[in-house]
């Protein structure tokens, strides 16, 4: 017994030395990029991440990004991408943002897509010190339940979303009497059915909600929540569904005419919109968690981005592209600012106190590092319609709410803020 | 005297088929009581029904003065029933010796321990004196899966021995045994049996081995008990040996007539 | 006295416990992870011994989790041992009423129950937005007394409680498993008529076994919870009741060692093969698992044979 | 009564819907006693082999009503082929395995399928919305409702007779009966065990298929489709009793008609009707409502 376990011991070793032994060149900037390579999040987002990170990282690595990124790579160190797969859940994405840092020894981490991988690796980051920039996911309980020194979000919170939502219809949508839903069953689902009716709520008193639907994340068939909502109509159908189930749902309700009675607002939608094209109906409401793709802001970084993304793949980059853009471009210039030389890396404690209350320009326009102490981004909120001109996809009707308009002031947490009847609010 | 298992007007419908119907059946200590009957004549069923395994569909059981109705196998054997079966029932994985010693560490009592071995030189020493009464104890290393039928129905029949019951019930104990192991075997177990003093219903096929070995004998035919007596008596009767054996018996030539 | 083995465990333990100041965090913190998921195999394993296939074990690791959560939440404490105590109670009382029920099935039909009633509670969790919904909370990291054992800003204490809880839980099993009650396992899952006819109620058993299971997979619980620092309601979902049944046949139900040891490896195995291929990293482990079906059909622990005779 | 209307309708679509998934499943559960974890990625190859090739078929602007053709033989093709590698190639080595191992093979199977199916389509939707829209909806009792799901309801009944029929009214079927109720004695008695395994995984795996291939009009093509579907499928097979073809018919039209009522008259419950169905359905009948009869065991 004895004998054996320490000849299987002296085994495992030898296997686990030989897999470990990663050497650590000096002369690149390892980035850890973590997102969905895998299951029904990573066509919609991650893959379309990781292809923007890849576009990315070899124009850094070329030196031609417009300024003020024409610098090669990071601080002049080229960047060396180290990919890890988001999927499963939270407890494997610890581990594996631990492997990250210290078996694989990355210089900072860009990544995750999920909420509950959001809350669960900042606790990580911080006892290990690693600087992290969260690029993706929505919820605002990052930074309202804890302050972090190292780990940043680039990306507004989904509150903007939905409070852009319900400022949207009000304004856009004619005799507006009641509201309906129809959102995956899970926390951002609910969050954001949560947000839109109390938002609704102080913007523009009794509307009703028709019905509210919470069909399980994945399901692919809604044929008797399309009824539910047909049997009970509202003037406008909110729907924060992505992916496959965004799609689906689309499909099976415009068979059933259920989109010629009531308008759909879609606060994802926008990352469909270019491979769907042909499906989303007509006039629906539109949002792209930010000022991305359609709504981004003519700028010449925009263009350029647009333009090489669209030669590489074939297609014009969707929100969570512009989303990893602009955490890699803010990681970027946070190096270069707190580093005193060209071609050196600067601490994690250096590049965390040049991020704090960063502002820097990305292809969707300025984004300001003002909520959670510093560390969570501000963006714009745009909403318009789709249209259909000669086949081509164009928005009308565009309405955009200044970042103070959607986002709850610095240490106001947003159900507060909502709750409060958007205290501090200014809109344009 | 009271008898030690007593039957009253005991039935069991399947759906619309009868299985079991009026039996009335007194087994007293010490007797060794034969069954016969052709292939679904009822008698696994009656031993279904009286260790609790099957629910009669109407009638009563006493066992030693109590209802066995609504009580479990385990219950029931817990009073004093044990039984043996048509497939031997053991633990196929597990070697011989494992076999015994579950059976015997179950036998002790309900409250099983969890943190004493079950492997005691005291089990093991007992388990090796069964094996030999019942001249297995060659075969205590084997993997049951491995070993003949005669040993596996040997191995069951001691298991059920384990407890010391008052009433053993033996379901074709030499089925599936080569004609020429069948005698061995039950002289064997009955004399293990003796030893112990219990009461013994055997259903068997062969006539030989009832005419050898039982003293009273209950002949089954559909669902129904049709005689119940001497041995010599039942086998001479012409129904049963119309009905159930299904020719002329002749009682100086009973050899070779066994048909399971 | 102790024995030959008894020894050399206890010396591994001390070994192990040592050798976390000097290992690298990546790989404790795996191996603390690990082991949980191992004192929830080994539960899992004590079913499979009689027979039992659960695919609802992550109804108890998820249940000791949030109640490790909610507690030190609620009563703002951190005590490791008070922490474990608490989800112990939690998986008994919930195991205690479910089992009552599910003790009653057998084959599929208690894997798939079982199975639903993980899933239930991961639907109840989702729809509690108190409780984070499927984003979960975070939780506080353990401390003894107020000591946190930090070296060098990592908290050891979660690594160290875990080796002496799958130490103490190894021990406890090893003796359980061949103790009368344990061996009863065996025999149920070979032959149940048999054991009922030899007095003892089938259903009581695999009850106390589903008890013991439950426990073990609340202590796996409250361990990651204290580990990751973070839950959520996938600890529920079957995907991960599944990785436990993956886990267990992958290491074999032979010994006690085989589930916490192979809970290691399969944890290394996924985590080289997330970093080697991250886009196919299914396919390597589904290869992987089939190979071991194949080559090994006993589960990993086969191999200490092979060795054993090799070194014979 | 338009409630009672749309849950009816609602009810009977999914139902169908659920029935053509289980099919597969709870056939090659009852010959083989294999549960197939893979069968929810012989449903995703369906979906993707029909909605790739609806793609190629009406970008060259060929007549749309074949193209209903060409998603039952894109069923058809992936399923012999898939089912015939997985079979042939694998799965026979592994027979008289513990039922558990198997479900873990297939497991097994079912991860390299994952992964085989994004190297071979990537991780982009596929759409194959055409047939979906070309037949039109109807409108009954105010309420529209797609055509094709009527369609569906059509074809799963089709499904239903033709296997009902097979296994009940041809030789071939009550062989496969035989092999349900005891395969040793089926053996002994001189069927060909292996034959019928092979010919049973592959028509099992054509239904998984041909599932995914009519699913795949009225959905987005995505990656992990097929894991969504696996246990839906187990639930409808269990409640209906495992290898019964009936039972899985009947199971899908109670798992259908709750959840229909649940998202009517109770949305927040959809989440837990199927393992509310189940848990319902084992407690008082432990063997699922149509389980097959074993033998006697003493």
């Amino acid at each position: 017994m004895l004998k054996t376990i320490s000849k299987m011991a002296v085994y495992g070793a030898v296997a686990f030395g030989a897999l470990t032994a990663t050497a650590q060149a000096a002369d690149e900037y390892k980035l850890g990029l973590v997102t969905f390579l895998s299951g029904g999040a990573a066509g919609p987002f991650g893959v379309p991440a990781k292809n923007g990170a890849d576009l990315l990282v070899d124009a850094l690595n070329a030196g031609t990004v417009p300024a003020p990124y024409n610098k090669v790579g990071i601080n002049g160190v080229k960047i060396n991408p180290v990919y890890v797969d988001e999927a499963g859940g939270a407890t494997k994405q610890v581990s594996e943002y631990r492997n990250l840092v210290e078996r694989q020894g990355v210089n900072a981490v860009v990544g995750y897509i999920s909420s509950g991988d959001c809350l669960a690796v900042p606790g990580v980051a911080e006892e290990m010190k690693k600087v992290t920039v969260l690029f993706d996911c929505g919820t605002p309980r990052v930074f309202e339940e804890a302050d972090y020194k190292f780990v940043f979000r680039t990306a507004a919170t989904a509150t903007m979303d939905n409070v852009g939502a319900a400022r949207y219809i009000a304004e856009k949508v004619g005799g507006l009497a009641s509201v309906s839903g129809i959102n995956q069953n899970y926390s951002f689902g609910h969050d954001s059915w949560n947000d839109f009716t109390t938002s609704l709520e102080q913007i523009k008193k009794g509307v009703d909600v028709s019905t509210k639907q919470f069909p399980k994340i994945y399901a692919g068939q809604y044929g008797a929540e399309v009824s539910a909502l047909m049997v009970n109509p509202a003037e406008v159908v909110h729907s924060s569904f992505w992916g496959g189930d965004m799609e689906a749902f689309l499909l099976q309700g415009a068979a059933r005419g259920l989109f010629e009675d009531q308008k759909v607002l879609l606060t994802c939608g926008e990352s469909a919109l270019y491979k769907f094209a042909d499906n989303f109906p007509e006039g629906a409401i539109v949002g792209a968690r930010g000022p991305n793709g359609v709504f981004a802001p003519k700028s010449e970084l925009n263009d350029w981005f647009v333009k090489e993304y669209e030669a590489r793949y074939g297609t014009k980059p969707t929100y969570p592209v512009y989303h990893m853009v602009q955490a890699i471009m803010g990681l970027k210039l946070a190096t270069e600012k707190a580093a005193a030389n060209a071609g050196e890396i600067p601490t994690d404690e250096a590049v965390a106190g040049a991020f704090e209350y960063l502002e820097f320009d990305s292809p969707a326009g300025k984004i300001a590092m003002t909520n959670g102490n510093g560390h969570q981004a501000v963006q714009e909120m745009v909403f318009g319609q789709v249209s259909k001109e000669n086949g081509e996809v164009v928005m009308k009707d565009v309405v955009r709410y200044a970042p103070s308009c959607v986002n709850p002031p610095n240490g106001v947490k947003a159900a507060d803020w909502i709750a409060s009847g958007f205290e501090g609010a200014v809109c344009n | 005297m009271t008898a030690l298992l007593e039957t009253r007007d005991l039935a069991k419908n399947f759906g619309a088929v009868t299985a079991a119907a009026d039996i009335n059946v007194q087994i007293n200590a010490g007797e060794i009581v034969g069954v016969i009957g052709s292939n679904g004549a009822g008698k696994t069923t009656f031993i279904n029904m009286v260790t609790g395994y099957l629910k009669p569909s109407s009638g009563q059981i006493l066992f030693d003065g109590k209802s066995v109705i609504g009580r479990k196998p385990r219950e029931v054997m817990r009073d004093g029933m044990c039984r043996s079966f048509q497939v031997a029932q053991l633990f196929p994985e597990l070697t011989v010796m494992e076999n015994v010693l579950i059976a015997q560490s179950l036998a002790e009592g309900k409250n099983l321990s969890f943190f004493s071995p079950m492997h005691t030189p005291a089990r093991e020493e007992k388990a090796r004196a069964i094996l030999k009464e019942y001249e297995i104890l060659e075969y205590v290393d084997e993997t049951i899966a491995t070993l003949p039928q005669g040993v596996r129905k040997l191995l069951d029949i001691a298991m059920a021995m384990l407890s010391n019951p008052k009433v053993l019930l033996l379901d074709e104990p030499t089925s599936g045994v080569a004609i020429e192991d069948k005698f061995d075997l039950m002289t064997t177990v009955m004399a293990a049996v003796k030893k112990s003093g219990a009461a013994v219903l055997f259903v068997e096929h062969d006539m030989d081995v009832i005419a050898r070995y039982s003293t009273r004998l209950l002949a089954f035919y559909d669902g129904r008990i049709l005689a119940d007596g001497p041995t010599g008596e039942v086998m001479r009767d012409k129904n049963v040996q119309t009905l159930v054996v299904g020719h002329h018996l002749d009682m100086d030539e009973l050899e070779g007539t066994n048909n399971a | 006295m102790l024995s030959k083995n008894q020894i050399f465990v206890v010396a591994a333990a001390a070994l192990m416990i040592l050798a976390g100041l000097v290992m690298p965090y990546w790989f404790s913190f795996l191996v603390t992870v690990a082991l949980a998921k191992g004192l929830v195999v080994l539960g899992l394993v004590i079913l499979m011994r009689a027979g039992l296939v659960s695919f609802g074990q992550g109804l108890y690791y998820c249940a000791g989790a949030y109640a490790v959560g909610a507690f030190s939440d609620y009563f703002q404490t951190d005590n490791v041992l008070l922490l474990v105590l608490v989800a112990i109670v939690c998986g008994l009382v919930i195991s205690s009423i479910v089992g009552l029920l599910l003790s009653r099935y057998r084959d599929i039909f208690f894997a798939m129950f079982s199975m639903a009633f993980s899933m239930i509670l991961y639907g109840v969790l989702v729809k509690s937005a108190a409780l984070g919904s499927s984003d979960g909370f975070n939780v506080t990291k353990p401390s003894l007394f107020g000591w946190a054992a930090e070296f060098n800003g990592t908290n050891l204490l979660s690594y160290w409680v875990a080796i002496i809880l799958a130490c103490v839980a190894g021990a406890i099993i090893w003796r359980y498993m061949r103790s009368p009650m344990g061996m009863t396992g065996e025999a149920i899952r070979e032959n149940e008529i048999r054991v009922e006819y030899l007095g003892v109620s089938v259903q009581k058993i695999i009850y106390i076994k589903y008890i013991i299971a439950a426990v073990l997979a609340s202590v796996g619980g409250s361990i990651t919870a204290m580990t990751v620092g973070h839950i959520d309601p996938e600890m529920a979902y079957w995907t991960t009741s599944g990785e436990f049944v993956f886990i267990a046949l992958m290491a074999g139900t032979g010994h006690v060692a085989a589930p916490l040891i192979g809970a290691v490896i399969f944890e290394l195995m996924r985590t080289f093969a997330f970093q080697l291929s991250p886009y196919t990293w299914q396919m390597i482990l589904g290869i992987a698992l089939l190979s071991i079906i194949i080559f090994l059909p006993n589960g990993l622990w086969s191999l200490t044979d092979k060795f054993k005779k090799g070194a014979n | 009564m338009n409630l009672a209307l749309a849950v009816l309708v609602d009810g009977v679509v999914y139902s169908s819907w659920l029935f053509l998934i289980a099919a597969g499943l709870t056939l090659i559960y009852g010959v083989m006693k294999i549960l197939n974890m893979a069968h929810g990625s012989f449903y995703a190859i369906g979906a993707y082999s029909g909605a790739s090739l609806i793609g190629v078929y009406f970008a060259g602007g060929n007549p749309p009503w074949a193209s209903y053709l060409l998603l039952v033989g894109a069923a058809l093709v992936a399923g012999l082929i898939v089912g015939l590698l997985i079979e042939r190639g694998f799965l026979r080595f592994m027979y008289g395995r513990d039922e558990v191992v198997m479900i873990l093979v297939t497991y097994g199977i079912l991860l390299i399928l994952e992964d085989a199916i994004k190297l071979l389509w990537g991780v982009d939707p596929y759409f194959a919305y055409q047939p979906y829209t070309l037949l039109g909806r109807t409108k009954i009792g105010g309420l529209s409702f797609a055509n094709y799901d009527f369609m569906l309801i059509c074809v799963t009944a089709l499904v239903a007779l033709v296997l009902w029929w097979s296994l009940n009214r041809t030789r071939s079927g009550k062989i496969l009966q035989s092999v349900i109720h005891d395969r040793e004695m089926a053996g002994a008695l001189g069927v060909n065990v292996t034959k019928i395994f092979t010919i049973t995984f592959v028509i099992g795996a054509f239904l998984g298929a041909f599932a995914g291939a009519l699913t795949a009009p009225g959905i987005s093509v995505v990656p992990g489709i097929g894991i969504e579907v696996i246990i839906l499928a187990f639930a409808v097979v269990v409640i209906g009793g495992l290898g019964s073809v009936g039972g899985a018919f009947v199971g899908a039209l109670i798992v259908g008609l709750s959840r229909a009522l649940s998202v009517h008259l109770y949305p927040d419950g959809e989440l837990f009707v199927i393992y509310g169905v189940m848990g319902l359905v084992l407690a008082f009948r432990p063997q699922g409502l149509f389980a097959i009869a074993g033998a006697r065991k003493i």
